[in-house]
């Protein structure tokens, strides 16, 4: 006997229930790690202009790198401007809560460390901030990852991640390459 | 063969409304209360400015504190290129540039910003911003030069302004950058290409013809060769500081002495020509 | 999946016109397997799909560290 | 052949000029990546063809390919005359103009700020003015595919309208959505800062606006590859369209939920809060809906074809399919592609997933996948299957297409695959030569070598496909059979009324675009964030 335009359209609606709930399952383990493991993908609606950058506070030159916060905290500070990053390498220690501060006085930058899930836009205008904890040892590369320029490729930096008993912080709690 | 009517489809458009409309605001729920509380307990972030963080009206993640700086500014220049300074150089009192330019530059620099003595750079083919960068960090100390700085003290920003776009208008388009005398490939690579391994970019990524790179960026085509090496060895020394972020001094101290050498006259050997004016 | 692309059907070579002389009959006929083998392709498709992103997800992007 | 058939054909040969023009850049740009020695690779040529091959292949393939497929499908489906084709002409060459704007000024080296422009930096005015062209020459033909429909309603009261033509139309009402973020952007702050009105410009509302843009229009690319899958391959099959409901549902959930997405773009940024960020994502997922009813659909679909040929068994109806039909195995190889791409989207999709990602290779393999992949494999069976109507010449062996499709398809998987891996491992885009000493770089040389090879034979395949286009015009002039969409086991004789017209959905849309996007946008005004200064491309020295 024939098939009827009702019986293919229950069909369909099973399948879509059954695309409903892989939909739903990825949507679930999204939210789960959202509540357990604080994933989210990097957001900082913090301005700062990008103009008058080096005349800022924060991000004066001899502010940047890696540097252990009076609170504890360690937070490390970049500038990203056409072609080359300031400092071009950097120093965090592995397993700790490490915060990367990043902006650009020119303009749309990103970048990326190897082997890891640090991963940003540097946009004029805006502080872009990663939360993250370095979970390997390492020289890793940083590598400018959005076009910046005719210098975009050879736009890179090292990033690297010590043993917690190698970073040793200076007097001012600054740690530096070399 | 029909299209339901209006009435028949009413359901339609009320089911799939409700449906469209539901996903929205469980999203919503889920991304603007949910998510942020729930993160913001563990790091001691309050609910109230989690939420805030998570519509974007609090700067920071719902799910970490904000770090914080106390550190005060130590800017290697003064000059930001704010709307005003940027107007004021496109928008010079043309006049009063020229005058000043015939009193002041014209003595060193030429009276056609073609400089008569290797000492000293020509100002033809910049633009306004490179000189204005340059005056500026002169008079505010930001590039130490006893010269310089005796020329400018008596400037004020206006004026300095005047003099830069002076020279830019009267020279602008007046250098070709195609046209090397040197063709040594590893110069002529380093200028084109860059070497990635050792994080140079290529000079022409900024000092090309089609480069995007910063405004204040001057031309060094055609550039005095002794000004040029000059500069570059100031750069690597760190006894010249005000590129902003290390710019030049990163790329300076990089290079060879016979690469600083080489990239000198590589630039000064690209000719003047078809002079505007 | 691939492989079954890659073989030839022994009815590959009936012509178009062949086809149009689809009758009612036949198509009530193959109408009460269908859309079974649909159901197994893009369930199994799916059930991949699902689990590589399991995969990926908690196999190479948590063990980096965290974000956020 | 159709009275479109000139019009029709003008479209495609550009579509096609720039699509083979576009592979020649892309090959030599793998090969600029790649460990072995390239010829004139430095960056203002590198970056000169990368804006020249996603110029070539995002605007110029796809928007002439379905202006011009449009065309057909709106006298084909609805058998009546085009109305307005004097309007279709104007649109036509206005793009056109545009085009050759657009290419002077990339040749000319002073637009590299390749098709996703990348404000504050900012290339000749040419360039963007010619992609207005482009984009004004596309509406003109959205509005007339709105006509057509409304005049074929007006003379078929109550009829449903046929899929083919409510999908076409579905993807012009889109299209004129989608076109509003770019345009904005384009007119309000990228044409006046490159005609040096004004020195700043704000990134995050340019991003916005393109993001905005950004997502919808692989929808636009897609939809001629889906109206294939819907009324072309079940035929071609020997089949019928198992539900003709669900395609007119598909396209709708298309115009509703690829809009309200864009910021998924923009995960990675710092102007975007979380939050919204979240709720985009939730709309996302929505988008994998329909792609997933659509491959259920026309599983069935085939597997009545199958069965007819006498497939046995759960999965017996697969060998049983008429392979060697061009629409049959393009279909095939598209849904493979799909798989894998498909997959990779979901990754990137999924919130903080995106950072593992975010502008590595993994997200170049996964839009080759889906555009290059599945959509553009479809645009080549959609060409040998109207061809013959467009030129009254039917070809006389189909060997010569099959072996393009396949060495398409193999060249695809190639060169993508090798790209997630490297991707995961980091590999960055949009450079125009790696330091393969660096040791992590070094481990990926024979991954990018491999993907090289991939791209050679997309090459060859798009060589071929050209060729065999060319070919058709000798080949043996035949009584060329009027063209026919598929048939469903059901042909509608009633639809809601909601499923026969847009009134509904295009209300729908601007609730979710406001709910989307409302404050996205409005925070920059309301914020006022610091401007950035231009950086000009097209001066220097």
């Amino acid at each position: 006997m024939a098939v009827s335009e009702s019986d293919i359209l229950r069909s369909e609606v099973r399948w879509a229930m059954i695309v409903g709930v892989a939909v739903a399952v990825i949507f679930a383990a999204v939210i789960y790690t959202g509540i357990e493991l604080h994933v989210n993908p990097p957001s900082n609606i913090e301005t700062i202009d990008p103009k008058a950058l080096h005349l800022s506070n924060e991000f004066t030159e001899s502010n940047l790198g890696t540097r252990v916060e009076p609170e504890g905290r360690i937070t490390t500070r970049i500038v990203a401007t056409q072609f080359a990053f300031d400092p071009p390498c950097v120093v965090v220690p592995a397993n700790e809560p490490v915060t990367l501060r990043l902006t650009t006085p020119d303009v749309i930058h990103g970048i990326l460390v190897t082997g890891t899930n640090v991963n940003t836009m540097i946009v004029p205008g805006y502080v872009a901030q990663v939360h993250t904890v370095f979970t390997k040892t390492g020289d890793l590369l940083m590598p400018c990852h959005e076009y910046c320029g005719l210098g975009h490729s050879q736009m890179w930096a090292t990033v690297r991640v010590v043993p917690r008993e190698s970073f040793r912080p200076d007097a001012e709690g600054r740690v530096a390459c070399d | 063969m029909s299209v339901e009517s209006e009435a028949e489809d009413r359901p339609w458009q009320v089911r799939a409304s409700v449906i469209v409309v539901a996903i929205v605001v469980v999203a919503a729920l889920l991304g603007f209360v949910v998510l942020p509380v729930v993160q913001g307990r563990s790091a001691g972030v309050d609910a109230f400015s989690a939420i805030c963080r998570a519509l974007g009206l609090q700067a920071g993640s719902p799910a970490v504190r904000q770090p914080v700086s106390a550190t005060r500014a130590e800017p290697v220049s003064l000059v930001a290129w704010t709307e005003e300074v940027i107007a004021r150089l496109h928008n010079p009192n043309e006049e009063n540039g020229s005058d000043l330019a015939a009193n002041i530059c014209a003595s060193c620099h030429g009276a056609d910003g073609v400089s008569p003595d290797p000492a000293f750079p020509h100002m033809a083919g910049q633009s306004a911003f490179a000189i204005y960068k340059q005056l500026h960090d002169f008079k505010n100390g930001a590039r130490g030069n006893e010269i310089m700085a005796s020329v400018v003290e008596q400037l004020d920003d206006e004026q300095m302004a005047d003099i830069a776009a002076h020279f830019a208008y009267f020279t602008k388009g007046a250098l070709d950058p195609t046209t090397p005398v040197t063709n040594d490939p590893a110069i002529v690579r380093l200028v084109e290409r860059g070497i990635t391994a050792r994080g140079l970019p290529a000079c022409a990524s900024c000092h090309g013809a089609h480069a995007g790179g910063p405004i204040e960026t001057p031309t060094l085509a055609g550039q005095r060769h002794e000004y040029l090496a000059a500069q570059l060895r100031a750069f690597a020394k760190g006894e010249r500081r005000n590129d902003i972020y290390h710019r030049m001094r990163d790329i300076a101290t990089k290079l060879t002495d016979s690469e600083i050498e080489e990239l000198a006259a590589y630039y000064a050997g690209i000719g003047l020509y078809q002079r505007i004016k | 999946m691939l492989f079954l692309l890659l073989g030839r059907s022994a009815l590959a070579g009936k012509t178009r016109s062949e086809d149009t002389g689809l009758s009612q009959a036949d198509l009530d006929t193959v109408m009460e397997e269908v859309p079974k083998g649909a159901l197994a392709l893009s369930a199994s498709a799916v059930l991949l799909l699902l689990c590589g992103w399991f995969f990926v997800y908690f196999f190479i992007f948590v063990p980096r560290g965290t974000v956020g | 052949m159709t009275s479109v058939a000139r019009l029709t054909k003008a479209h495609l040969w550009i579509a096609f000029a720039a699509f083979l023009v576009a592979c020649v850049f892309g090959i030599w740009q793998m090969w600029a990546r790649s460990p072995l020695a390239t010829p004139y690779v430095i960056a203002e040529h590198y970056f000169l063809s990368v804006t020249a091959h996603g110029v070539a292949m995002a605007f110029v393939l796809t928007t002439f390919f379905i202006m011009g497929f449009g065309y057909f499908t709106a006298e084909t489906a609805l058998d009546r005359p085009l109305p307005g084709k004097p309007w279709a002409w104007a649109g036509f060459f206005l793009a056109v103009a545009g085009t050759l704007m657009a290419v002077a000024a990339i040749l000319s080296g002073q637009a590299s700020v390749l098709y996703t422009f990348y404000p504050p930096l900012t290339g000749s005015p040419f360039f963007y003015l010619g992609l207005v062209l482009v984009v004004v020459g596309s509406w003109i033909w959205c509005i007339l595919m709105i006509v057509a429909m409304r005049e074929w309603k007006g003379a078929h009261p109550g009829a449903p309208v046929p899929l083919a033509m409510f999908a076409t139309v579905a993807n012009a009402i889109m299209w004129l959505w989608t076109t509003v973020g770019v345009a904005a952007e384009l007119l309000f702050i990228v044409i006046p800062a490159s005609l040096g009105w004004v020195d700043t410009v704000d990134v995050g509302l340019t991003r916005t606006l393109f993001s905005w843009t950004l997502h919808a229009i692989v929808y636009f690319w897609l939809f001629p590859a889906y109206i294939a899958f819907y009324t072309m391959a079940p035929q071609a099959a020997g089949g019928r369209l198992y539900s003709d409901m669900m395609g007119r549902l598909t396209f709708v959930l298309f115009l509703v939920y690829s809009l309200p997405v864009g910021l998924h773009h923009l995960f990675m940024d710092p102007e975007h809060s979380t939050g919204f960020k979240f709720v985009q994502m939730s709309l996302t997922v929505l988008v994998a809906v329909p792609t997933l009813l659509t491959v259920f659909t026309i599983s069935a679909s085939l597997e009545i074809a199958g069965r007819l040929r006498g497939g046995r068994g759960l999965l017996g109806w697969i060998p049983a399919l008429p392979w060697d039909r061009p629409m049959v195995l393009a279909t095939g190889l598209s849904f493979v592609m799909l798989f894998f791409g498909g997959g990779g989207g979901l990754v990137n999709m999924s919130y903080g997933l995106n950072a593992l990602i975010h502008n590595t290779s993994w997200v170049t393999a996964h839009f080759h996948l889906i555009f290059g992949g599945t959509v553009v494999i479809m645009y080549f069976a959609i060409c040998y299957a109207i061809w013959p109507r467009l030129t009254g010449h039917e070809a006389g062996t189909q060997d010569a297409q099959r072996l393009q499709l396949w060495l398409w398809f193999v060249g695809m998987m190639i060169m993508s695959l090798p790209w997630h891996w490297l991707g995961l491992h980091g590999q960055w885009r949009r450079v125009a030569q790696f330091d393969y000493t660096n040791p992590i770089i070094a481990a990926w040389g024979p991954w990018v070598t491999t993907s090289l090879v991939g791209g050679i034979l997309l090459f060859a395949s798009a060589v071929v496909f050209v060729w065999n286009l060319a070919a058709l015009r000798a080949d043996r002039k035949a009584p060329v059979a009027p063209f026919a969409f598929a048939t469903a086991v059901h042909q509608p004789a009633r639809v809601p009324a909601s499923l026969n017209g847009f009134g509904l959905w295009n209300v729908l849309v601007l609730v979710l675009m406001i709910a989307a996007y409302g404050w996205p946008i409005a925070q920059f005004f309301v914020l006022q964030p610091p401007h950035a200064v231009v950086h000009r491309v097209d001066r220097g020295g």
